[in-house]
């Protein structure tokens, strides 16, 4: 395999769980609920994927079972912050907490001790006939079912942001709410499919880190990707397509960092640290700010 | 508006009824006697743990031995050292009848209290594992000169202390010569037109770099041509524990050509296994026999690090009144402290010059014919 | 057609609504006319199911309407236009006006046909707007009119606005009532909430007037006048026209020349000139929007001008900051109460010294005085009669006119030279109005130099000795009170009439 | 020139009795610990669950917690050393929160202080005590421009939640690469070398353990702090800018410079607490070196309702917490993880403002003064 059909494979699979749980991002910030706890939704739901997998046998109810529990925490954000007007920074922050210590007590229930899970079988590669044999490009196309799911799900999110009904409703909510209700939409019920989305996506995320890259759970696996997706949404300003591609750019830094194409005159330290840099850079300069919808932060009430 | 306030209700309502089970709960089991903590703790552990039924056996032999161990942030289930050092106390329990206690530490912070904790409580002996609890050891031993410690991977010289450490190197290079070898042969795994061979180390330090030298020198001492490839997963302490980094490294290394790749790097080599099997090439494990525990990976044989043997034997040495305390205890291949998984799963594979090999080679450095480096040879 | 029976609402021990009895009839425009806080708003929230009412009930056709949410009023045919506007400013008109009805089959938004209907709707009610424009970018009046939109495309039958003329000028107003008519002519019914009880006898057919959360009377509005509406309204007898001592006009207290300066979205103000005099009170109208708030804060320090020069009893204070300016006697009432004017969780101790906490009387090297603060506040609270009298009560728990006497008893404590006040009076009750223009008028008697900036056209005829109309950033007209016609005031308010002949109109973004 | 003169006011007019002053005090505290109540009411149920689940008695559990964190001397001294920092990271919230902004900076801050202690106790010469003095300005000194850098980039428009957030990893690496390069020592535990034995800060002694004499400064801190905020002209435009900008801008005071001093202040606290934690507890920085202690921080503030004798509480709850935990692990096997998952519903409530009003009545939401910034991320 040469060099390049590496890095771009390494880029891919770097960049597949930043995307899932960056458009995760997007459903809720766009509803106008910020969404901090990415992090923990990806890191319970990468547990939820291997546990449901070892107790089922079958990689795809694990994969359901990834999904439903990312939609239980998103739903625990949403109970807090939409129900019970918490703050959703603070919110956000408990629910990764509640993740790592969640999945650290997990853990010893499922499996006796913490570390690292049973293996389970994985998701598999899929080459697609044709196209995986293009060079390089053809790394595109010889990846898991989730990368495929990935693919579809940017052009789809753009469509349902873009020229659907609930997209149009999706965009006022996280705007002026007042407005959405007035129109006769619930407001509390778009939040909660909003945050809800985001905490299944994220979970994807989370379930192709365990499920798919890897086949086993590690107690902190996720790693700060959460975050990471966090600042590639705001890169790609809560657009379905530029969250991608922003994806894709720390996904491509990270493949840079592992294959050591840069020759290591940097000390790692400093290469960790360059998409926390780059957001920075997005935010304060290159083409203006990054605003965020204007209502995201504040919780909805009636009266 | 309804929705909320019924949610509000049910969301009550459901921790209060959970507090009310609780408290029947409670009641009813709290029948251990909660100010004996090392009696309560025996128990506790027992039950905790896998191999609770053996844990009972000590409740029959009254030994007068309360043995404990604190873990370093890796925790319980590292599959490494923590494991390993647990497993040996598992031992002692049931072979000795000692007593046991596992405190698990969150954070750095709590290695110091942990070990007070366990020491206030009359435990003794108490082992730290891990070299990260080098510097709680030399602050708490001291303050209590009259109970024993140990510490794993690293040397505190206090009277009370014995330092229990590992000749990594020596077992390295027993992989490393198993891979020297290994990388000539033609398998599915391998290819012997290139003899490139992978070393993926943690966190860089002077640890893991023993078991580089140890390897490399073992892949040089039968295969003068061959390359070792050498990467490190990072440097941060989630080098340890990033499988997906694990992953990347060891398929770029697989990319410019080894075929057959050493990990030491606690959980991220869980991404090395997983490289291994979507390429089809042959990993190395580490501490325990990794290729036991992960069936149909290629992993074809894994350096073992005996730390169990060392806590039993020191549980063992401290129960017959001779403790090695002040000292410093050096496990290597002749003390049974590290040495080479058998060729598992994949023993057909390998040819028996390869075997013999290994065992040349062991017992070269158990004669003390080959001395092996602990620090990589520039 | 539509009956409101009995509706009553409470926020806490307040009664907002106190069985409230309402009848609309088919083809009606209907006035809903009462004091601020009377309770108006608070009714057609609950008549369009965004509050709750505690008791009553509302038939529409006869039928109990059961509205709970404003989905259910939708769908009984009620349209409201909001005092604040309910638009999403990135989104473009079409979106706007379908937003929760969206075309379209399955969950496909068909913007095209939205912007069509959009297209149609403007034309059969001679309501102009462009479908594909960015809301954000639009002005207040085509605002208004997106609003409309948005009920009409919902085939309303019922059509509630509230306060909507307080955004328009007068000629806009007429053609706004010109509309309704129309709408009436079609079949549908209006009920229309106002606070200026003169505009409702030109347009409405009948009239119900509210006080302090009950119905005082429903009359028709072709037997009654304007003396008995504002009888009703405020409980006795009001005396309409102000009484104003004459006050010879002295000495140019504040002078400011060409004055350009920023708002948020580019250039607020272009180029304006103005000067008050001692004994004199400037009346600036406009409607809102044209550069009347970032004025006020040029003149009063609080933003500082790209261009231009001020001057305070001919000294240079372009450059001078807030607290600068109020240490050389200008004192300055802002627009908005609750974001400027106060702070909500501090005490009134600590508001009272919003602007002089550095003097040494209040505080010496960073070190604040707190109980020479205390006594300090509760002197001004006595004098203007704030309720509670507790300097250490929350400025957040006071009521709106209490709030605005702590904030013009701050302002005219130590007898201001000059008086900066940006619609003083806004969202408070009649009494607490009424207080206000006497500290204001007693200000001028003293000999004060004020600058009085109000939407309301009638504060200003009342107050002002002279007037000025802003329009798009600029003062296109200037007059003596006396001499002022609503006509001619409206005319410029618009940006027609002025000196710049011109100006373009309000309507300039919309292009169809 | 008549504006400059406000009458002459009476100093004793304003002031208030002794007894006026407590019942006030007294109410205000008890209105101040109804939300933190609820959400530790709700954690500790949650709590229950959890510990039946692992099969443990739940007042053996409940009761090795109290005692592991209260209960004994060692147990109070392991309290205390856990609050040290967290009292400083506390403030580090509590401070900026006043002023407006939302510093979730405060791991970065804390790391960074850490290390620029470190710095100095290792290579300046002089006497112990004062390399330490000198350790803990600088500590703190490095956090405020750890901390100033947000507060720049607010002004710059960058909203400080995201720029905090990722100026944590940022002061992360740097850390850790400062202690594995340029300060790197000898040893076995990677990281710096150990400072000098008199740069140290002396224990509390009292069979207190670990605990060090940082607590005694994190009260002065707190006490410092309480006095900037309350009671001097800069801790009155602070606030006047963090509750209402418009009125800040109104009164002439500039909100930019104050938010930049809040945040910066906050980082301050932030690198401060962190230079006790290497200088005192330490005496290095290791690697791995303590987590979690700038984002444990928040939720003491917010326990704490930003006030920071609340600070100081909400510090020795944790504290105590972690310390608890401990116990817990030990007398009953309950893993340490919970007391994570304690602190996260402790955090996921402690701002749940609907949810008060729910079981208390409306009254309530006046209760939730401080815990919360009324502005979405995009003011």
């Amino acid at each position: 395999m040469d060099e390049l059909t590496a890095l771009l494979a390494s880029t891919i699979r770097n960049a597949t769980p930043l995307a899932f749980a960056a458009l995760g991002g997007l459903f809720s910030e766009r509803s106008g609920v910020i969404n901090i706890g990415l992090e923990g939704m990806m890191l319970i739901s990468a547990f939820a994927g291997v546990a449901g997998a070892q107790g089922s046998g079958s990689t795809v109810f694990g994969l359901l079972v990834a999904l439903a529990v990312g939609l239980l925490f998103g739903l625990v954000h949403a109970v807090a912050s939409i129900t019970f007007e918490a703050d959703q920074i603070i919110s956000g922050i408990a629910i990764n907490l509640l993740a790592l210590g969640g999945t650290g007590l997990l853990m010893v229930l499922f499996f006796g001790s913490g570390g690292t899970s049973p293996r389970i079988e994985p998701f598999s590669r899929i080459d697609i006939p044709l196209l995986a044999d293009i060079p390089i490009v053809g790394a595109i196309f010889s990846q898991s079912v989730l990368v495929y799911l990935l693919y579809a799900l940017v052009p789809i999110t753009w469509w349902v942001l873009y020229r659907s009904r609930f997209g149009l409703r999706l965009r006022a909510v996280g705007e002026v709410p007042e407005a959405v209700d007035t129109a006769g939409v619930n407001v509390f019920r778009l939040r909660y499919i909003g945050v809800g989305l985001s905490g299944m996506l994220a979970g994807l995320g989370g379930a192709f880190l365990s499920m798919s890259l890897l086949s086993a759970f590690t107690e902190g696996m996720t790693n700060g990707r959460g975050f990471i997706a966090l600042a590639a949404l705001i890169f790609g300003r809560w657009n379905p397509v530029g969250a991608f591609a922003a994806a894709l750019l720390f996904g491509f830094a990270q493949a840079v960092v592992f294959r050591g194409g840069i020759g290591f005159t940097v000390p790692q330290e400093f290469i960790e640290m360059f998409p926390y840099l780059l957001v920075i850079v997005a935010l304060v300069g290159f083409g203006g700010r990054a605003v965020p919808p204007a209502a995201s932060g504040q919780p909805y009430r009636k009266e | 508006m309804r929705t909320p306030k019924l949610l509000a209700a049910l969301f009550a309502l459901a921790l209060l009824l959970a507090a009310c089970g609780g408290g029947d709960e409670g009641e009813s089991s709290g029948s251990s006697d909660a100010s004996e903590p090392a009696a309560a703790t025996s128990e506790a552990a027992g039950g905790a743990s896998e191999a609770g039924s053996e844990g009972g056996t000590s409740s029959t032999d009254a030994s007068d031995v309360m043995a404990a161990m604190v873990t370093d942030v890796g925790g319980l289930g590292d599959q490494s050292f923590n494991d390993s050092a647990n497993a040996g106390l598992e031992r002692a329990a049931s072979e000795l009848g000692a007593q046991k206690n596992v405190l698990e530490s969150g954070a750095p912070t709590d290695y110091v209290n942990n070990l007070t904790q366990l020491a206030q409580n009359n435990f003794s002996p108490i082992f730290a594992v891990g070299f990260l609890m080098t510097d709680a050891v030399t602050e708490v031993a001291p303050q209590f000169p009259d109970q024993s410690f140990a510490i794993i991977d690293s040397v505190v010289e206090e009277p009370n202390v014995a330092s229990l450490t590992f000749r990594e190197e020596q077992g390295s290079y027993l992989a490393g010569v198993a891979a020297g070898l290994m990388t000539q042969e033609d398998t599915e795994f391998t290819n012997p037109d290139d003899k490139t061979v992978g070393f993926l180390g943690g966190l860089e330090g002077p640890l893991i770099k023993k078991f580089e030298a140890g390897y490399t020198a073992g892949v040089q001492s039968v295969c003068e041509d061959c390359e070792v490839l050498v990467e490190y997963a990072g440097t941060t302490p989630e080098a340890f524990n990033d499988p997906a980094a694990g992953q990347e490294i060891a398929l770029r290394l697989n990319d410019r050509g080894a075929d057959i790749i050493y990990h030491a790097s606690g959980a991220t080599g869980a991404g090395l296994f997983e490289a291994a099997n979507d390429r089809q090439f042959f990993a190395i494990g580490v501490d325990s026999d990794q290729a036991a525990v992960n069936p149909g990976i290629p992993i074809l044989t894994s350096m073992l690090k005996r730390v169990d043997n060392a806590v039993f034997q020191t549980v063992e040495q401290f129960a017959n009144d001779e403790f090695p305390g002040g000292e410093v205890q050096t496990f290597g291949l002749a003390e049974d402290g590290v040495g080479l998984a058998p060729f598992g799963e994949f023993s057909d594979l390998v040819p028996s010059e390869v075997t013999d090999a290994v065992d040349q080679a062991r017992q070269d450095i158990i004669d003390g014919n080959v001395e092996v480096p602990t620090e990589p040879q520039q | 057609m539509l009956e409101m029976r009995g509706v009553t609402k409470a926020f806490g021990s307040t009664v907002a609504n106190d069985s409230i009895d309402l009848e609309l009839r088919k083809g009606e425009i209907h006035g809903l006319l009462g004091e601020n806080g009377a309770g108006k708003s608070t009714l057609v929230k609950i008549l369009y199911g965004l509050y709750k009412a505690d008791e009553g009930e509302i038939y529409i056709d006869g039928e109990p309407a059961g509205i709970t949410t404003p989905s259910d009023a939708v769908d009984r045919g009620i349209g409201m236009v909001h005092q604040h506007f309910m638009l999403v400013p990135t989104l473009s008109v079409a979106e706007n006006v379908v937003l929760g009805a969206e075309p379209g089959q399955g969950p496909r938004l068909d913007i095209a046909a939205a912007e069509r209907a959009v297209r149609d709707l403007s034309e059969r009610y001679g309501l102009r707007v462009d479908p594909t424009a960015n809301v954000g970018h639009l002005s207040v009046g085509v605002q208004q009119r997106v609003e409309v939109l948005k009920t009409l495309y919902r085939d309303a039958r019922i059509l509630v606005l509230d306060e909507p003329t307080a955004v328009l000028t007068p000629q806009e107003t007429d053609e706004l009532f010109t509309v309704l008519r129309g709408f009436v002519d079609e079949g549908l019914s209006i009920i229309l909430i106002t606070h200026k009880l003169g505009e409702l006898l030109g347009v409405s057919d009948r009239i119900t007037v509210i006080r302090d959360g009950k119905v005082v009377d429903t009359v028709v509005t072709s037997e009654t006048d304007e003396a008995e509406l504002a009888r009703l309204m405020v409980g006795r007898e009001v005396v309409l026209q102000v009484a104003k001592e004459d006050v010879e006009a002295g000495d140019v207290r504040m002078e400011a020349s060409d004055l350009i300066v920023d708002g948020a979205s580019g250039e607020a103000v272009s180029g304006v000139g103005l000067e008050i005099r001692s004994g004199e009170i400037l009346g600036v109208a406009g409607v809102d929007g044209n550069g009347q708030v970032e004025l006020a804060e040029a003149l009063a320090g609080v933003r500082q001008p790209r261009s231009g020069r001020i001057e305070l009893a001919g000294e240079d204070v372009t450059a001078l900051d807030s607290a600068a300016m109020r240490a050389r006697g200008l004192a300055y009432v802002p627009e908005d109460r609750g974001g400027k004017g106060l702070v909500g969780e501090f005490t009134l101790a600590e508001n009272f010294v919003l602007k002089t906490y550095r003097r040494s009387m209040f505080s010496k090297i960073g070190w604040l005085l707190r109980n020479a603060i205390r006594a300090f506040a509760r002197r001004r609270i006595d004098a203007f009669d704030v309720r509670p009298p507790n300097p250490q009560a929350s400025a957040a728990s006071l009521s709106g006119g209490n709030q605005q006497k702590v904030i013009v008893a701050r302002e005219l404590a130590g007898e201001p030279d000059v008086l900066i006040a940006n619609q003083p009076t806004r969202g408070v009750d009649v009494g607490a109005i009424e207080f206000i223009h006497g500290q204001l008028l007693e200000q001028r008697e003293r000999g004060a130099a004020i600058l009085l900036i109000s939407l309301e056209l009638d504060e200003i005829r009342q107050l002002a000795d002279r007037i000025a109309v802003m329009y798009d950033g600029r003062i296109v007209g200037e007059i003596d009170a006396a001499d002022a016609t609503d006509e001619q005031l409206g005319l410029w308010m618009a940006g027609r009439g002025g000196p710049d002949e011109d100006q373009p109109t309000g309507d300039d973004r919309v292009r169809s | 020139m008549s504006g400059d003169e406000i009458e002459e006011v009476d100093e004793a007019e304003g002031r208030r009795s002794i007894g006026e002053i407590l019942r006030e005090q007294v109410v205000a505290a008890g209105r101040a610990l109804i939300f933190p109540a609820v959400a530790l009411a709700i954690a500790l149920l949650v709590g229950v669950v959890v510990i039946l689940i692992t099969g443990n008695s739940v007042i053996e559990a409940y009761a090795a917690l109290l005692r592991g964190g209260f209960g004994s001397r060692q147990a109070l001294g392991r309290t205390i050393s856990n609050a040290t920092p967290l009292i400083f990271t506390g403030l580090a919230v509590a401070i900026p929160f006043r002023g407006g902004l939302f510093n979730i900076g405060g791991e970065g801050q804390l790391f960074i202080g850490a290390i620029a202690g470190v710095w100095i106790g290792l290579t300046m010469p002089g006497p112990g005590p004062l390399v330490a003095f000198v350790a803990i300005i600088v500590a703190g000194l490095a956090g405020w421009i750890w901390g100033a850098i947000p507060g720049l980039l607010k002004i710059w428009g960058a909203h400080e939640v995201i720029t905090t957030i990722m100026l944590n990893f940022i002061g992360i690496n740097l850390t850790f690469w400062l202690a594995k390069n340029p300060l790197s020592g000898e040893g076995a535990v990677p990281g710096t070398g150990f400072v000098p034995e008199g740069v140290r800060l002396t224990r509390l002694g009292g069979g207190l353990g670990a605990a060090h004499y940082g607590f005694v400064l994190g009260i002065v801190a707190a006490i410092v702090a309480y006095i900037l905020i309350w009671r001097t002209t800069k801790g009155y435009e602070l606030r006047t800018v963090g509750q209402a900008p418009g009125a800040a801008r109104y009164a002439g005071m500039s909100v930019a410079a104050n938010s930049f001093l809040a945040i910066a202040l906050g980082g301050m606290f932030a690198g401060l607490g962190g230079g006790l934690e290497s200088l005192g507890t330490f005496g290095k920085v290791s690697v791995p070196f303590i987590s979690n202690l700038g984002f444990n921080g928040i939720g003491v503030a917010l326990l704490g309702r930003n006030h920071p004798a609340g600070v100081v509480l909400g510090a020795i709850f944790f504290g105590g917490l972690a310390a608890g935990a401990q116990q817990m692990q030990f007398s009953t096997g309950v893993p340490l993880d919970l007391a994570d998952v304690l602190l996260a519903i402790v955090l996921l409530f402690v701002t749940a403002t609907k949810l008060v009003e729910y079981l208390l009545g409306r009254r309530a939401r006046t209760f939730a003064a401080g815990t919360r910034l009324e502005k979405g991320l995009a003011g």
